[in-house]
């Protein structure tokens, strides 16, 4: 059997695993040898590798962002904890996970420790749909996209359950900033992903993709599509300019005001990991994806795990603008999101929409050339 | 919505698109300056007293760090040289926070034990008043600023532990105040002293003498003045200033005054 | 920034002020005018309208352990100089008019001065505790408070 | 959502120090606003009436820790009034350089402040960092980064180091690109300006009626500044500008810091100019001793009353960096003033809060706050 996705891997380590124990103890050997039960632990093996991978990209993001902060600021981020502070994030982590845990006395104890695990849980889940190169999983879901955004927007229900249930004056603020904002700018994301499955013809991730490699990214035509996308996703992932519900200088923190200890690292972390997730997706729906235009040297695209090293380098790229966005630019107040949200980029996305099916009509760009496959 | 209140602020029109362009490249070009040296200082590793990395630092043009020089005038931890301390008792008068009490140190003798400083910097505001207070200059101020410890009681500082640090030779704080060029003396109002001695004991420069003034006869129908027939000279340019005399004094004859 | 205490007198005396009882030189200001308590709620519209100090700087009350004084410093944009109104007040219940109808900035530097000092300000809109504990007993600033004896002191503080 | 009252305070990002803005809301918008001062009271006047002449002074620069310098110059002023002491001409240019670079210092911690509660973290560093320049100043003449302890009664504590007037140039000549840096990072941002047109408007009748002085009322229109119009020290012969808007707004209070942030470097230059060139004492070559330096405490009634001091009232204003600050200094004569009353500009720019907080949002109360430039060490002395 060649080993080429992360599914081969996980199912290699299992049958060995399994075949290991047996081996050492004869009589569970037939019952081990069950295929199901190899697929079973197989797929556990998998969802390990996904968690741990996924979760050291989010650190290392957090790292990231604080370091390239720290430049923007004049200033030099982490510094101690590991080479140049990239451990510090860990030291963080073990801070807090000691930290004792408490409730507020009126606190409604189910939404309040539920809120923030059900949070970063259904932002972990986004990991399990993304594609994150050809050799990553086995097969492909037809409607991955979808399925990813229908996750991505889990978010507001839990941000307002343990902002309701912590029983504070500034979580509820924070909590119904955080819904109306989710929701104004679920609108505008979808409509400009509407504009990438007109060109794609796909709802599959994966199919966007490879679609994109014939056609030097899409960034060309779908470039209002992307402003759109990214515009909301910063909104999404309630980054700063559109921090709001957290806008600490009247909210204090927003929604997580009264959660410390582990519960605020689940925050933070979800945080992050929906912003990982929402950077892979920008690269996934305009940037190409684990792919580089058809003319660049095969050579850059050969080596081991060449995709994921060009979607990882992409995906940092990606947020490093966000950081760069964070450096320079303030919040903006409620009602002023809420009218870019629905005054300016629902217009803009229905606009993308339109110029996206102008292309699919002409299959022609005016400098790159046609593209015969464009639209399916 | 309470009708009663106005909604403000919402009446200027917004511009259709948000221009940004130019704080996003402002924000770049610091990161571009930023990446070959931010301007922070790595505190514990990297110190500004230290002259090595100063220099490391020196003017670099269109760095903050390094515009200057760095002087050595920091009002810190205090320096005591308890040798030439002469326990006037000034720097305890000047401290605005009282944070300073006269210890007996070893060195003095039995009569008049020498007594030298000790500050409390729990409550030390690092005004500067007592260096600038003290006549000897044995007193004075230090760039040592790190002085955190877990018990309030190591805030106290002994004279033997400011003698420690003067010992240390850290750079001191040259700035010495400017002390006015003709500063009041100490007058004596002559027909209320009684020659008690009580100035020229406390006297910490040993600048007062008591002087033998011929004995008065009383006038007749008066009774004859309980005195001892003794005056107090002071030598100005002994004189610290520092008061005790007056303070001591029981008839209040002492006063800050010109000769004139 | 010359003291200038007669213009103030024949300005005061052309408004047709009453309760004035003095107007002196003052170096920094234009003059300090004494005036009778009782007739402060007039003056204070003199001053405002009349002689055009619109800017009520602060208010300040002084213990003179005999009586009490509360001054204002006032400022005018026209003429631009300072005056100062002052008014000796008895010092079992010093009280005067408030000024805030005349210069609402007067709200809490009388508010202020009545918690420090003591004074009470009458028909005042809103004379609470400013920055002492609502329900502190004392007047700070008066000369019977004594530092150094803050263990003799029961604050009883109420809790809203 | 029905009315509720929110507290923000006494520990919130917002209030920069140490007090309690209680806010009456409906949904985001602010019915009622109720602020609570004293957290900070620590009885400065009452300390004072306790303390020689010169030891107040440690006090001034804890009454407003960002602007330290312009306090004590303006309780020097008053003391040397009620004292009827003058200091030398250096030691006034001295004073007059101080205060402004403290100016400058103040307003670079206004602007580092007030974006970042905009949610702008990075001119926060840009302002601490050039703060930190002016700062390493003082200390290079005075000794403290923080609580100078630098004017004394007749004059000032020391002459400026030999370097100093080259360093003071090297800063400035940093200083003014970086100006223009904030301005693009501010204005030049529309975000920044939606979020701070059109907020927290006070009219210069307005301001006038509530006592409101300094950036606030110079944003409205006026061009009242103590400076100009009630020349102390030797503003007289100094050439500056009196930096007004129009629309007092938080846009305009901005401006107008900005503007004066240039103004003063403007002076300190020709201030500089003028100090090297007249060299001379920096305090008054006779002060009487119980005044000028420390000795040994008599208070004792007796004594006090058996020797003759000088009475006197003294009577001071200046412009500090929030606005118009006064100095009412009694001396009843003895080692002691007899009542110190102060009056702080933000106290009265506070007191005023209802008026240009009500109507507005939940989010507009950080910039309309910030810009109001609030010192609670001032305010509750």
């Amino acid at each position: 059997m060649a080993i080429t996705t992360l599914w081969d891997v996980a199912y290699f380590m299992a049958t060995a695993l399994l075949g290991l124990v047996g081996r050492i103890i004869p009589p569970l050997a037939a019952p081990l040898g069950n295929v199901d039960l190899i697929w079973g632990l197989a797929a556990l093996v998998f969802g390990a590798i996904l968690l741990a991978a996924s979760m050291i990209n989010t650190i290392m993001l957090i790292w990231f962002e604080r370091k390239m902060l720290g430049r923007f600021m004049d200033r030099r981020g982490a510094m101690h904890v590991g080479y140049a502070g990239l451990l510090q994030n860990f030291a963080d982590g073990l801070k807090l996970f000691r930290k004792n845990t408490f409730k507020p006395r009126d606190a409604d104890g189910l939404g309040f420790y539920a809120g923030p695990t059900a949070y970063l849980v259904t932002s972990l889940l986004m990991f399990g749909v993304l594609p994150v190169s050809t050799g990553w999983s086995d097969g492909s879901l037809p409607l991955s996209m979808l399925l990813a955004l229908v996750i991505f927007s889990f978010a507001p229900l839990f941000i307002f359950i343990s902002a309701w249930s912590s029983n504070n004056k500034y979580s509820l603020i924070g909590g119904m900033r955080s819904a109306a904002q989710m929701i104004a700018y679920e609108v505008p994301i979808l409509l400009a992903v509407v504009a990438v499955v007109v060109v794609s013809g796909s709802f599959d991730l994966n199919t966007i993709v490879n679609e994109q490699r014939n056609f030097w990214f899409w960034t060309l035509p779908l470039t209002l599509a992307m402003i759109v996308f990214v515009t909301g996703m910063l909104a999404e992932m309630e980054r700063i300019p559109f921090d709001l519900p957290e806008a600490e200088a009247e909210l204090v923190e927003g929604w997580n005001t009264e959660y410390g200890g582990m519960l605020f690292a689940y925050f933070m972390l979800a945080d992050y990991v929906r912003a990982l997730a929402g950077s892979i997706l920008i690269v996934l729906l305009f940037l190409g994806g684990w792919t580089l235009p058809s003319y660049v040297p095969a050579a850059l695209t050969s080596f081991p795990l060449a995709g994921i090293f060009w979607l990882m380098l992409k995906t940092y790229l990606v947020f490093g603008v966000f950081v760069w966005i964070r450096a320079a630019l303030p919040r903006v107040r409620t009602d002023q999101l809420l009218r870019i949200g629905w005054m300016r980029l629902i217009p803009l996305s229905l606009a993308s929409v339109v110029i996206a099916a102008a292309f699919v009509l002409v299959k022609c760009v005016p400098v790159l050339g046609c593209v015969p496959s464009m639209g399916g | 919505m309470a009708a009663d209140v106005e909604q403000k602020g919402r009446s200027k029109p917004e511009n259709p698109f948000l221009i940004i362009g130019k704080p996003l490249a402002t924000a770049a070009r610091q990161f571009a300056k930023s990446l070959i040296r931010p301007s922070t200082i790595v505190y514990p590793f990297e110190r500004l007293e230290d002259p090595k990395f100063r220099e490391e630092v020196a003017i670099r043009s269109g760095r903050p760090i390094g515009v200057g020089q760095v002087w050595d005038n920091y009002r810190g931890v205090h320096a005591l040289n308890v040798n030439t301390c002469i326990s006037c008792n000034l720097c305890a008068f000047s401290c605005p926070d009282l944070c300073i009490d006269m210890v007996t140190v070893p060195g003095g003798d039995p009569k008049h034990p020498k007594k030298c400083p000790q500050i409390d910097y729990g409550k030390c505001s690092y005004c500067g008043f007592c260096s600038d207070a003290c006549p000897e200059g044995c007193l004075s101020m230090t760039t040592r600023y790190e002085l955190s410890t877990p018990k309030r009681a190591e805030m106290v500082y002994s004279p033997q532990k400011m003698f420690e640090i003067y010992q240390r030779k850290l750079p001191m704080n040259p700035i010495r105040l400017e002390r006015p060029a003709n500063e009041d003396s100490i007058l004596l109002d002559v027909p209320l002293c009684i020659g008690c001695n009580a100035c020229a004991r406390d006297c910490p420069t040993e600048c007062i003498t008591m002087l033998d003034i011929p004995k008065v006869a009383p006038k007749p129908g008066e009774k004859p003045a309980k005195r001892i027939w003794k005056e107090p000279v002071i030598n100005d340019s002994d004189c610290v200033r520092c008061g005790t005399c007056i303070s001591v004094c029981p008839k209040e004859c002492l006063f800050w005054g010109t000769h004139s | 920034m010359e003291s200038n205490p007669e213009d103030i007198r024949a300005q005061l005396t052309a408004a047709g002020a009453v309760g004035v009882l003095a107007v002196e030189p003052f170096d920094g200001a234009a003059a300090r005018v004494k005036f009778a308590p009782e007739s402060a709620a007039a003056l204070f519209q003199v001053f405002r309208d009349a002689l055009g100090f619109t800017h009520l700087s602060t208010v300040g009350g002084i213990d003179w352990v005999t009586r009490y004084e509360v001054f204002y410093l006032l400022w005018s944009d026209a003429t631009k100089r300072y005056v100062i109104l002052s008014a000796d007040l008895d010092a079992k219940t010093p009280h005067i008019e408030t000024a805030s109808p005349t210069w609402p900035s007067a709200n809490w530097h009388e508010r202020e001065a009545w918690e420090l000092v003591g004074i009470h300000f009458d028909h005042h809109p809103d004379l609470r505790h400013l920055l002492m504990p609502d329900g502190y007993q004392f007047h700070p600033l008066q000369r019977a408070f004594k530092l150094h004896e803050p263990e003799e002191l029961e604050v009883k503080v109420r809790h809203v | 959502m029905s009315e509720m009252w929110i507290n923000m305070g006494p520990q919130h990002p917002m209030t920069h120090g140490l007090w309690n803005l209680r806010v009456r809301i409906d949904g985001e918008m602010i019915l009622d606003v109720d602020p609570e001062m004293g957290y900070l009271h620590r009885g400065i006047e009452k300390i004072s009436e306790d303390r020689h002449y010169n030891e107040v002074i440690t006090l001034m620069d804890r009454t407003c820790y960002v602007a330290g310098m312009a306090w004590e110059h303006l309780y020097i002023q008053a003391a040397e009034k009620a004292l009827g002491i003058t200091a030398p001409e250096r030691a006034e240019w001295i004073r007059m350089m101080s205060e402004e670079f403290q100016r400058l210092a103040s307003h670079i911690m206004w602007y580092a402040a007030f974006v970042q509660d905009l949610g702008l973290m990075s001119p926060f560093l840009y302002g601490m960092r050039d703060r930190d320049l002016i700062l390493d100043l003082f200390q290079a003449y005075t000794g403290g980064r923080l609580t100078y302890e630098y004017m004394r009664v007749g004059g000032v504590r020391n002459d400026l180091p030999e370097g100093f007037p080259k360093q003071a140039r090297e800063v400035l000549d940093w200083l003014e690109p970086r100006l223009v840096e904030y301005d693009r990072l501010c204005m030049g941002s529309d975000i920044f300006r939606s979020r701070c047109d059109g907020l927290g408007v006070l009219k210069e009748s307005d301001c006038v009626r509530l006592g409101v002085t300094g950036p606030m009322l110079r944003s409205a229109g006026s061009k009242r500044d103590i400076r100009k119009d009630r020349p102390y020290s030797r503003y007289s012969q100094v050439e500056f500008d009196v930096a007004t808007a129009d629309a007092g707004d938080v846009t305009g209070r901005y401006l107008v810091r900005m503007e004066e942030m240039r103004q003063s470097i403007r002076i300190i230059r020709q201030t500089l100019d003028w100090l090297d060139h007249h060299p001379g004492p920096v305090i008054a070559d006779h002060l009487p001793r119980w005044l000028g330096a420390p000795y040994a405490p008599v208070g004792r009634e007796g004594y006090l009353l058996k020797r003759n001091y000088p009475k006197g009232v003294g009577l001071s204003a200046i412009e500090e960096p929030h606005g118009e600050a006064c100095a009412y200094v009694v001396n009843e004569g003895g080692e002691h003033p007899y009542r110190v009353k102060f009056r702080s500009p933000v106290f009265a720019n506070l007191s005023a809060c209802s008026h240009y907080l009500v109507g507005y949002r939940v989010a507009d109360i950080p910039p309309i706050m910030g810009s109001v430039d609030v010192c609670v060490g001032e305010v509750d002395r």
